[in-house]
């Protein structure tokens, strides 16, 4: 065979082979969203949707009752205090309810932060749905001040039958800087 | 393309008879076996997902 | 990446190529920096063979600082922190300095010679892709004298523990990752234009050995994956020094995220380091069996099937993350049927054993103490696929004892039977006997005495990591400790066995191996710096490992 | 090649001599000192049989497999005059061989499959507790029962540095285990504070993850009495290998008088910071509270271990006369992006007003401050 076909040939490989290459780059920057969308469509790791959901409209099943157990936790850096002041409530599934968080902030300086939710099981997570929640924006408190914030939820009558307590959970953060990649997308 | 299908499958079951393996290589692309084989790939994932979803639930 | 210093240098290879292939570096510089600037894959080939020798004694070295310290209950040696420095370097430092790199000099050497091509397609970036490595390597190394020290956070570099909880150190690493990841890519890009173009006229991809065809799938799977690692710890990168947050759940991110990116690239990574192993033991088999391999057309089905399911079961690494029931039964499924194609290759080995004319060289040994002990290593792997029973082997030395089976008397091996199989090859000499029966049997009783309680140590509740252990675990530490320093040392006689066979030693013919096959058994021993200037003759009737 | 046998052979009875000895020292879970711990739970029963059948398979897989192998070697070798054969194919022996490994594996999986939906079915728990990884202990929440508590290794440092005899619980002890009702179904809820940790006890067949910022579930139901001892499973820093689990399981009377004893206890450090303390009384507490919570990080004499984690003995805000409120404000709050947890949340002012004091003071410190528990309990309560 002679030099030029197999130069030809090499030539064709290496950049058929570059647009392989180019394929998998694209596709790892796309997994990060395609996670993201997943999780949210699968309630996988608990994952619950970042913005207001719409009330699902298959009525109340009073056959059924959920706990709803809510905790909070404080991450590092933060002075601030986040209590639930409705730890546990029982809900039917489809029905609206309300429960009231207080956040406090015992610093000395006003300063910002953000209560990251996960539902467990995950199975269940995707079958919790917020009306309205502090959850989907950070919140700015003055020195001293406290506020009652609501989270307006319901817990799909979809839920799966063998799920009778819900947990979520809220973790603390402080939000200095926020740059929206890979992270929220507010 | 019936017989590509088999030849896959025989891939991806690891066991290949040298008479048809001599078939399969007679064409001289293997274009047609890549594609069909991610193909397969994608139905086998597929697949297996169904079965599993069916054990969970 | 650096992009252009590549596209620079491939255009000035494919012309290299066409400029007739024979004329570079015959009248070049000569000394050092003859190696510097080295395009022939013969020389480039011996490069990455002796990098990855050194890497495999540094990392050795940190395995048996590892080993001294788990020798007893208690902290002796060194602090917990340089502990997990260690397990850190040690696993990388094998994984993409020592096994990697062998690979792909065997690949070198050995490709251009069995598809009878004068060089590899793309010379000066094979060169370019070589000295990425030191580079790498060198960063890599260097971090351990850093403030903070280097990587503690295992191989496996698990965020946040490996960007918000990093020592300082961890971009160099990254980028250390980044280098060793672009030589990978562009080795891999070299091998597949090398067996898809420069095969001698007649040999069709149905003829080549299955070395070059283990190494053909592999190199898919790294330019696959290895913009994978190279986008994961971008993302690291970027969440340490840029205030995004992948994998922080604070900003809205995720640390399971890095888990599912990092094994879908981990998984292939594991078949890129085994399958060459199989290619290799394809061919000394048959060799010292006289028989022709059994099965040619299936070992090669079987290895495509094993890399395109190899995509699918990633995150049986993960099965304690919490995923979903559908999720962990789907990956417990798929990773039960990846056992399969694997099992074939070991059937069909032993089918060729079966009524052969065997007789037991060095090569040969390390080839069966391949098929004994990656065979151990697999069936262990098909008892961590079972998700209950996982649940209680995960992250304990019962995986550590697994994959070091795959890994060690796994790939390892196969890498050493590799070089006394091709050593008088190279060399012109034949290896020692009785050196190599030597470092054979203390590598087997070495690897054995090492890996082997640790799947007891793993069952009896031993979790992997850890620089000390409950008084339980102290007897079977011990013997590890002991078995790793027998096998360490026992690496010392290779390299004896090499330098000997370099100086001098019995003379080998072309046709090293009675019962080899293949065309670089064509070429005279040792095998001069150009070999097919013009293409062999090759008639697929009498020379193809799948003839009638 | 009977040389292959022999190396075997001699590595086997290695092994068994071993195995032999080891049985002999002290038991930290129900394993035999070689094999997966059968446990206490139905589960871990359960876990332990499948883990055996795919054990004998897999052996029996192996005898089949190097059987075939060895008599190939032994029998077919050159010297014996062994000539080859030609056959290189047999699609029906591939098929079979092909075959088999699979429907051993599909029945492998079914009873897998079984045992993995129970250990999922989370439902109908009676007791909810948080259990909350940090570098590097753990910490129990009993949720509706308003009982908190960390978890800390209780093995001395003396023990570890080979200066006193070690115990035979090392590294699997801890000064507060987490204690359960036998009989009843616990829920546990998973989650960390900074890097991922995973809680497992052999003895209960439980490995869970625990992600900072999400939370997993997973339970287990104790029916006899005893301690079952764990460790953590993923590597999540330094001393990754001293932060040990401690369940222990009691009757569910016991289980009532422990709850109250504990809740007697959170009380009394309460009122505890009702009180003006002496100096000398807060350094002594502070002593200990630093040495159990500060001690891994900033080293016994406050010497740090630079720059992950830095002193506090002669450098920075513990001995800045200006840097007692900064000092107090990183103690009560943590630090962002750091491993230096929260601590207003999870001690008492007692405790936290003493290790402050301490760290001030301490080391050659001396900066005299003196910072009481009610000044600490106005902080956190905001003004």
């Amino acid at each position: 065979m002679d030099q030029q076909q197999r130069q030809a040939g090499v030539q064709r490989t290496v950049i058929r082979t570059l647009w392989v290459l180019l394929g998998m780059v694209g596709f790892t920057v796309a997994l990060v969203p395609l996670y993201d969308v997943f999780c949210e469509i699968t309630g996988l790791n608990g994952k619950t949707a970042d913005s207001a959901q719409v009330i699902s409209a298959q009525g109340v099943d009073d056959s059924r009752e959920v706990r709803v157990q809510l905790v909070t936790r404080s991450g590092n850096g933060l002075p601030w205090r986040l209590v639930a002041l409705d730890p546990v409530v029982t809900v039917h599934p489809g029905q609206i309810s309300q429960v009231r968080f207080e956040f406090t902030n015992v610093g000395e300086q006003q300063s910002s932060g953000r209560a990251v939710p996960s539902v467990s099981p995950s199975a269940g997570a995707r079958h919790f749905r917020k009306m309205e929640c502090f959850c989907f924006e950070q919140q700015w408190l003055q020195p001293g001040e406290s506020m009652q914030l609501p989270l307006v939820f319901q817990v799909d009558p979809d839920l799966p039958k063998d799920i009778r307590t819900l947990t979520l959970a809220y973790t603390l953060y402080p939000m200095d800087e926020v740059v929206a990649l890979g992270g929220f997308r507010d | 393309m019936l017989k590509v299908i088999r030849s896959v499958l025989a891939a991806f079951f690891g066991v290949q008879s040298e008479a048809n393996r001599q078939q399969d290589f007679q064409s001289t692309s293997p274009w047609k076996f890549i594609v069909v084989g991610v193909f397969m790939t994608l139905v086998f994932v597929f697949l297996v997902g169904f079965v599993a979803w069916l054990a969970a639930n | 990446m650096a992009s252009e210093t590549s596209q620079a240098t491939l255009h000035s290879s494919v012309s290299d190529v066409a400029a007739g292939g024979a004329a570079h570096a015959s009248h070049g510089p000569t000394g050092l920096l003859r190696w510097l600037v080295t395009t022939n894959h013969k020389e480039i080939g011996s490069l990455y063979l002796i990098f990855s020798l050194v890497m495999l004694f540094i990392g050795g070295s940190m395995a048996l600082v590892i080993r001294a310290e788990l020798f007893q209950p208690g902290m002796q040696y060194v602090q917990p922190e340089f502990f997990n420095q260690m397990t850190t370097m040690h696993g990388l430092i094998m994984v993409f300095g020592a096994i990697m790199p062998a690979f792909v000099g065997l690949a070198n050497w050995m490709i251009p010679m069995q598809i009878g091509a004068p060089d590899m397609a793309l010379p000066r970036l094979n060169n370019f892709s070589f000295w990425l490595l030191p580079v790498a390597f060198g960063i890599l190394l260097s971090t351990l004298f850093m403030e903070g020290g280097g990587p503690n956070f295992g191989w496996t570099f698990y965020a946040p523990l490996s960007t918000t909880f990093a020592p300082p150190s961890t971009s160099f690493f990254i980028m250390s990752i980044h280098l060793a990841g672009i030589s990978s890519i562009l080795g891999a890009i070299n091998i597949i234009a090398t067996i898809l173009n420069l095969r001698t006229p007649g040999m069709r991809l149905m003829d080549m050995s299955l070395f070059v065809w283990t190494w053909l799938i592999t190199a898919f799977l790294l330019i696959a994956v290895m913009p994978v690692l190279a986008g994961v710890v971008t993302m690291m990168l970027m969440d340490i020094n840029f205030g995004t947050s992948f994998f922080d759940a604070a900003g809205g991110g995720d640390p399971v995220l890095f888990q599912h990116l990092f094994w879908f690239f981990g998984h292939p990574e594991v078949y890129i380091m085994i399958l060459p192993a199989f290619g290799i033991v394809s061919l000394i088999v048959p060799t010292f069996a006289r028989k022709r391999l059994f099965g040619y057309a299936s070992m090669v089905y079987a290895t495509a099937s094993i890399a395109l399911l190899s995509f699918v079961v990633w995150a049986h690494h993960m099965f304690t993350v919490g995923l979903p029931l559908t999720a962990e039964l789907f990956f417990m499924y798929s990773t039960m049927l990846i056992a399969v194609p694997t099992g074939v290759k070991v059937f069909n080995w032993i089918a060729t054993l079966f009524r052969g004319s065997i007789t037991f060289e060095v090569p040969m040994l390390f080839a069966l103490g391949f098929i004994v002990m990656f065979t151990i290593g697999g069936l262990s792997g098909v008892m961590l696929a079972i998700v209950p029973a996982d649940f209680q082997y995960h992250d304990t030395y019962f995986v550590v004892a697994h994959f070091h089976y795959v890994l060690v008397p796994g790939a390892l091996f196969a890498i050493m039977a590799a070089v006394y199989f091709w050593l008088p090859k190279w060399t012109g000499h034949y290896a020692s006997e009785t050196l190599g029966k030597w470092h054979f049997w203390l590598s087997v009783i070495g690897v054995n005495l090492t890996f082997f309680p640790m799947h007891f140590s793993g069952l009896a509740g031993m979790p992997r990591r850890i620089p000390d252990y409950a008084l339980q675990f102290a007897d079977f530490n011990m013997i590890s400790s002991i078995g790793g320093f027998l096998f360490g040392f026992s690496q010392l006689i290779f390299v004896w066995v090499v330098i000997k066979a370099v100086r001098g030693g019995r003379k080998a013919p072309a046709k090293a191996w009675e019962g080899a096959e293949g065309l670089e058994w064509t070429v005279p021993s040792p095998a001069p710096l150009h070999t097919f200037d013009t293409p062999p003759a090759y008639d697929p009737q009498t020379d193809s490992p799948s003839r009638h | 090649m009977g040389r292959i046998l022999y190396a075997y052979l001699y590595a086997a009875s290695i092994c068994l001599i071993v195995l032999s000895t080891t049985a002999q020292a002290s038991s930290i879970n129900t394993s035999s000192g070689f094999n997966m711990p059968p446990g206490v739970t139905e589960i871990s029963r359960e876990v332990y049989s499948l883990h055996m059948t795919i054990l004998w398979i897999c052996v029996a897989i192996a005898v089949v497999v190097f059987g075939v192998m060895f008599y190939s070697l032994i029998v077919y070798r050159k010297s014996k005059g062994a000539k080859p054969a030609h056959f290189h194919e047999n699609t029906t022996v591939e098929i079979i061989w092909t075959a088999v490994p699979l429907v051993i594996l599909v029945l492998m999986a079914v009873p897998a499959t079984a045992t993995l939906k129970k250990m999922y079915d989370t439902s109908d728990a009676e007791l909810d507790v948080l259990v909350t990884g940090y570098q590097w202990r753990w910490r129990y929440e009993y949720l509706e029962e308003d009982v908190s508590f960390f978890s800390n290794l209780a093995t001395p440092r003396e023990q570890i540095y080979e200066a006193e005899e070690k115990g035979d619980f090392y590294l699997v002890e801890v000064d507060e285990p987490m204690v359960v009702p036998t009989g009843v179904k616990v829920r546990l809820l998973l989650t960390a504070n900074d890097v991922i940790h995973s809680w497992w006890v052999p003895d209960l067949a439980v490995k869970k993850d625990a992600i900072p910022g999400f939370i997993n579930e997973t339970w287990f139901k104790v029916d006899e009495p005893g301690i079952y001892r764990g460790q953590c499973a993923e590597l999540c820093g330094r001393d990754h290998a001293f932060m040990p689990i401690e369940v222990k399981a009691v009757s569910p009377d016991e289980y009532q008088l422990w709850l109250a004893s504990r809740r007697e206890a959170a009380e009394a450090e309460v009122a505890g910071a009702d009180r003006e303390w002496s100096l000398d009384e807060l350094m002594e507490r502070g002593a200990g509270t630093y040495n159990t919570y500060c001690a891994a990080c900033h080293q016994p004499q406050g010497q740090g271990l630079p720059p992950m984690f830095p002193a506090l003995a002669g450098v920075g805000m513990s001995v800045d006369p200006d840097g007692l409120r900064a000092h107090k404000e990183i103690v009560l709050y943590g630090k962002t992006g750091t491993a230096m947890p929260a601590f207003g949340s999870t001690l008492s002012a007692a405790e936290l007003a003493a290790v402050i004091t301490y760290e001030r003071n301490a080391w050659g410190n001396d900066t005299g401050d003196l910072i009481q528990p009610s000044a600490i309990r106005a902080m956190l309560e905001s003004q």
